[in-house]
């Protein structure tokens, strides 16, 4: 009953031929930046975003006026211009955006990576600041719809509908994924019970000295079923900055540079702004298949390489769905890869979200995960895997996404 | 494995232009999927075979929704930029980074019948913003009634004024130079013959000193530009228009159009360092540049961009423009040969268009034997340019 | 001519959006207290004009606000014969003052018509109510 | 259980654009229908400008049985993770209709508890202001 053009289809013909793909091993994150993750920062987006991006470039061993291109996401309320105002960054010779929220974290460093590969600029400027625990909340209601007419009709086909927040419009695919896979919300549970282990190892997040046990998970406040209280991210207050540099400088400078093996993004047609419901198949996450489908041809990799991973996890089914896309186990297999936690826990075959993430450490849309990736590749996590020489981060779901390799 | 510079690593191959009117009658995600329908059959190039979108965040559906509308599965690239046609340079790294093979970029903006469209005017209600650039205008200028972008120039107009001396009969040669094109242009509705420095200063002062016949009009609109490699636009329909440089300019203390607290706010020094920039990567100078594509959303920002391209010294620019014999077609340095903004309405990616037929010869307006065209966008903030030429 | 406003009509200000942690908060509080207020880097005494977390020359994160005598010059002005916003009735003008501290802000005049203004004019603050939540710092002419 | 709509917080319109003009002018008429494409055929929901099969922008309204089985379901328990013009527990559905495309919509008679994936139902509309109704699902043949 469904038209064949919308099956799934992975387009081989045209693709770019891989020796063409320049951004492979042409640049480096070479400095992490972060503010403490909060539930009431007490200070503007703004500032937290100024010291986050001072605490970045320190830790780089770098100049601030050696910055010369900025990246933000497109939903972020603060502008490169008024950042560098306050910083005092006089030239800047790139500055790009990318859009749909989570999707766009590592999409930050592809841009990033493909400027610096095209010799446009030498040290760029990744960025999220988000208030969302104390300040306004993303989705509580999306209040005027944006002004661009295609959401506009998209947000006006489910606001009348009171289906308003990511916690719903993500339970819609879980609901099917559970259906079609007839997982149980105890499989859940150790997704976020893993990630909260992890948590407990780092000072830095929120639930550092909370710990959590499968049973809590089972019994927790159903938020909006099929998911409860911690499988949902905990709102934070804080920012993250991440620079990336260009190989050669990397070389030079203070920290032990994670080399970008690889940045790609992936975009799925029937898509929409996380309520992509119109597709054959909705229990799966096609932006994820494409993303991944690239970044293992484009890197030469294949998933089996990769020592530790930061899946983008704001809801925990999001996890299992993301080794089924990105290629660690089959299709329907992932709550089997999670279920005890052995497999994703450190010294587990893949470790995952090693900092705790986004369910337990903090959600800034993805861009903590990319710091403890580098911190992996570094040799610096709480949660340190031993020789991790291949650290995969994932973007967010639903939405067109992104994912980076790195390597020491 | 990275590359020294992106001179001549892309072409744009296709353009599609969907007519321009004041009542378009459809929305933003009809009208972008049909430019980019025309852009792709202009350029021989399958639909299917359009594996990136960059856009201007401002104008038209995501990425998402145009992939969408138009059945385009698996996107490899796609990206969104705030200021003016800044995405041409995402554009232009993605396909010489070897990230996609047919990059689209598109702007489609119904600012005429559509919605209030611009995200820092403050008709629209922008409770949820912190504290960014637009919130300073909302704390500091609006309880002023400093509201309004004609508002924000006139602020600066008024000190350019001042300091260089110009006088308005001098200014309004670049509205009259850009209705005689506009004549000429069928895609121009808002002219059909050359206005005079009369009509001009009877225009009505909106914000003293700035006058209807200074802004650009409101327009609907959509335009498709296709970009690839050098190598691959060898082998399509259209003859290619390379692209010799992209730049981008930002400069300290800057706003879009509200940088007033810089010590010298009559002068634009986004646009300067961006024009270092491109012609540094491009190898050219401005002495090269046959046509120039300016900014003119609003018409002082034309002569205090020809000071900063360089093609005049500096407080040379009001006698350059005096009686438009140099801005004109035939004329030492034709500026907007389709008219412009002011000709066409607002709408920044006719600059693009008209780069490309100027070069391939096909414009209503052609200028003698051209062979580099600079386009420039983005006066009164952050600033981009691009220089393109003839194979 | 001083500013007129439509009495039906909300000004707007930037108490209306309930949004936290606001750079511009102490200039409104000292407005309140009919003081101009301006944000001053603490190492260096930078100016930081518009308001801002750190300063751009010593980056140090210490500011401090401080009063300003109040007088200065018209560094520019506009005149609004179509007005963008219903409550302010036209032709009424914005005016830019440059401080004799250095920074510039934006304000009405007062008691000035606009045949009158001229840049480099000096004028001196004054504070008007416009409204029972709201007073602003106007300029008018000096002495 | 129908859902209470509470008057002092009025629910979200859609937004009505000359592409979704004909499936909202359909809902106030109580009438389901479905975007098709005039050259080939092509039946499609959330209506567009263009068919993405043949990219034709001729299409047409074609009337729709709504009958169909609940594809998938989420059920809004905790009442800030929801509108809160809408008393929580509701439940929002996506159901596949018989001519192969899915609707999403509100259940009306069939309680939070007893959704299932599954459950055949079929389309009623329900008028909540007077100028808006919106589309919703029942059980079948109840």
């Amino acid at each position: 009953m469904f038209d064949e053009y919308l099956a799934r289809r992975y387009r081989t013909t045209t693709r770019p031929k891989k020796e063409h793909y320049l951004v492979k091993d042409s640049a480096a994150i070479v400095g992490i930046g972060a503010t403490e993750f909060s539930k009431d920062s007490g200070r503007s987006e703004l500032q937290m975003v100024c010291e986050a991006v001072k605490a970045a470039v320190d830790d780089a061993g770098l100049q601030m006026e050696e910055i010369d291109g900025f990246v933000r996401f497109e939903m972020d309320y603060t502008d490169e211009m008024h950042i560098c105002s306050s910083l005092g960054i006089p030239k800047l010779t790139y500055f790009a955006e990318c859009g749909w929220g989570g999707g766009a974290s590592c999409s930050t460093i592809v841009h990033a990576a493909a400027a610096i590969a095209a010799g446009v600029a030498e040290c760029i400027v990744c960025y999220r600041g988000m208030n969302e625990a104390s300040g306004r909340r993303y989705g509580r209601i999306p209040g005027t719809p944006s002004i661009m007419t295609a959401p506009r009709d998209h947000f006006g086909s489910i606001l009348p509908f009171g289906h308003c927040t990511p916690p719903g419009w993500v339970a819609m695919f879980a609901s099917r994924y559970l259906h079609e896979f007839d997982a149980t919300a105890e499989d859940l549970a150790w997704v976020s019970v893993v990630c909260r282990e992890h948590a407990n190892r780092n000072p830095n997040a929120i639930f550092y000295d909370r710990p959590l046990t499968v049973q809590e998970c089972v019994e927790a406040r159903m938020i909006i079923e099929p998911l409860r209280l911690y499988d949902c991210c905990v709102d934070t207050d804080g920012a993250v900055a991440i620079i990336v540099a260009s190989a050669e400088k990397a070389k030079k400078l203070k920290q032990k540079p994670a080399y970008i093996v690889g940045a790609t993004q992936g975009n799925a047609t029937e898509g929409e702004l996380m309520t992509s419901y119109y597709r054959p198949v909705i229990s799966g996450l096609p932006e994820a298949w494409y993303t991944g489908q690239e970044l293992w041809r484009v890197t030469g990799a294949i998933p089996s390489d990769v020592n530790v991973a930061q899946f983008y996890d704001a809801f925990s089914p999001l996890i299992p769905m993301q080794l089924e896309e990105y290629g660690f186990c089959d299709r329907g297999k992932g709550m089997d890869f999670c279920r005890g936690g052995d497999r994703i826990r450190l010294g587990g075959e893949l470790p995952c979200n090693t900092s705790g993430s986004h369910l337990s450490e903090a959600y800034l849309h993805g861009m903590n995960l990319i710091a403890e990736a580098v911190r992996q590749i570094r040799g610096t996590s709480t949660a340190q895997v031993k020789n991790a020489e291949l650290s995969l981060v994932t973007g967010g779901l639903g939405i067109p996404t992104s994912a980076i390799l790195l390597r020491n | 494995m990275a590359i020294d510079s992106i001179k001549d690593k892309a072409a744009i191959v296709g353009i599609g232009v969907v007519d321009f009117s004041t009542d378009i009658g459809r929305t933003e995600w009809y009208t972008a999927c049909q430019a980019i329908k025309l852009a792709a059959e202009e350029a021989g190039v399958n639909i299917d075979d359009i594996d990136g979108m960059v856009k201007s965040v401002d104008d038209g559906p995501d990425p998402t929704y145009t992939g969408k509308g138009l059945g385009i599965d698996n996107l490899l690239y796609h990206s969104e930029n705030h200021w003016g046609t800044s995405a041409m340079m995402n554009a232009v790294h993605a396909v010489a980074g070897g990230l996609c093979n047919y990059c689209v970029y598109y702007q489609t903006a119904h600012r005429a019948s559509g919605p209030e469209k611009c995200i820092s005017d403050f008709l629209v209600a922008r409770e949820f913003r912190d504290d960014s650039l637009d919130m300073v205008r909302y704390d500091y200028f609006s309880p002023f009634g400093l509201i309004g972008e004609p508002g924000y120039v006139a602020m600066m107009y008024r000190r350019y004024m001042h300091e260089t001396g110009i006088k308005p009969e001098q200014l309004g040669w670049v509205p009259i130079v850009a209705s005689e094109n506009a004549a000429r242009n069928t895609n121009a509705i808002f002219f059909d013959k050359s206005i005079t420095i009369d009509d001009y200063m009877q225009s009505k002062l909106i914000a003293d000193p700035i006058r209807e016949l200074d802004c650009a009009p409101k327009v609907d609109g959509s335009i498709a530009i296709v970009i690839t490699t050098p190598e691959r636009a060898k082998a399509l329909k259209q003859e290619p228009v390379i692209i010799n440089s992209v730049a981008s300019g930002y400069a300290l203390e800057g706003q879009n159009y509200t940088s007033y607290t810089r010590d010298v706010i009559t002068d634009l020094p986004e646009m300067e360092n961006m024009a270092k920039e491109l012609y540094r990567v491009g190898g050219m100078g401005p002495k090269d540049i046959k046509v120039a594509m300016l900014d003119d959303t609003f018409a002082p920002y034309v002569p205090m961009q020809l000071e900063a391209l360089g093609f005049c010294g500096k407080g040379e620019a009001p006698a350059f423009i005096e009686g438009g014999d140099k801005i004109r077609v035939g004329g030492q340095l034709p500026v907007n040969p389709d008219g412009g903004e002011i000709g066409q309405g607002r709408f920044i990616t006719t600059r693009i268009v008209e780069a490309v037929r100027q070069i391939r010869g096909t414009s209503t307006n052609q200028v003698a034997n051209t062979d580099t065209v600079l386009v420039a966008s983005g006066a009164g903030g952050p600033a981009d340019g691009m220089i393109c030429r003839k194979e | 001519m001083s500013v007129e406003y439509n009495a039906d009509q909300k000004i707007p200000h930037p108490a209306m959006w309930g949004v936290l942690y606001k750079s511009s908060t102490p200039f409104w509080d000292g407005v309140k207290e009919k003081r101009v207020m301006l944000q001053r880097c603490k190492s260096c005494g930078y100016w930081l004009n518009p308001p801002r977390p750190m300063c751009p020359k010593c980056r140090s994160q210490e500011s401090e606000w401080v009063a300003a005598k109040g007088t200065g010059k018209i560094y520019s002005w506009v005149t609004f014969n179509e007005s963008p916003h219903s409550a302010f009735k036209t032709p009424y003008e914005a005016v830019l003052v440059e401080l004799d501290e250095g920074p510039r802000i934006v304000s009405n005049v007062v008691g000035i018509n606009s045949d009158e203004l001229e840049i480099g004019m000096p004028v001196e603050v004054t504070f008007e109510d416009v409204a029972e939540d709201l007073t602003l710092p106007k300029f008018k002419k000096v002495g | 259980m129908v859902m209470e709509y509470n008057p002092k917080i009025p629910t979200l319109r859609p937004y009505i654009d000359p592409d979704n003009q004909g499936f909202w002018d359909g809902v106030r008429e109580h009438r389901l229908v479905i975007q098709k494409c005039k050259d080939c055929g092509l039946v499609i929901h959330r209506p567009r400008p263009m068919c993405p099969r043949c990219l034709s922008t001729e299409r047409e309204w074609t009337p729709s049985m709504g009958k169909g089985v609940i594809y998938a379901y989420v059920n809004v328990i905790y009442q800030n993770a929801g509108y809160p013009g809408i008393k929580a527990p509701y439940s929002v559905v996506v159901v596949e209709i018989t001519e192969g495309v899915r609707i999403l919509a509100n259940l009306y008679d069939i309680e939070p508890e007893g959704v299932r994936i599954g459950t055949p139902v079929e389309i009623c509309f329900d008028d909540i202001a007077d100028d808006l109704t919106l589309p919703k699902f029942k059980r079948l043949n109840s």
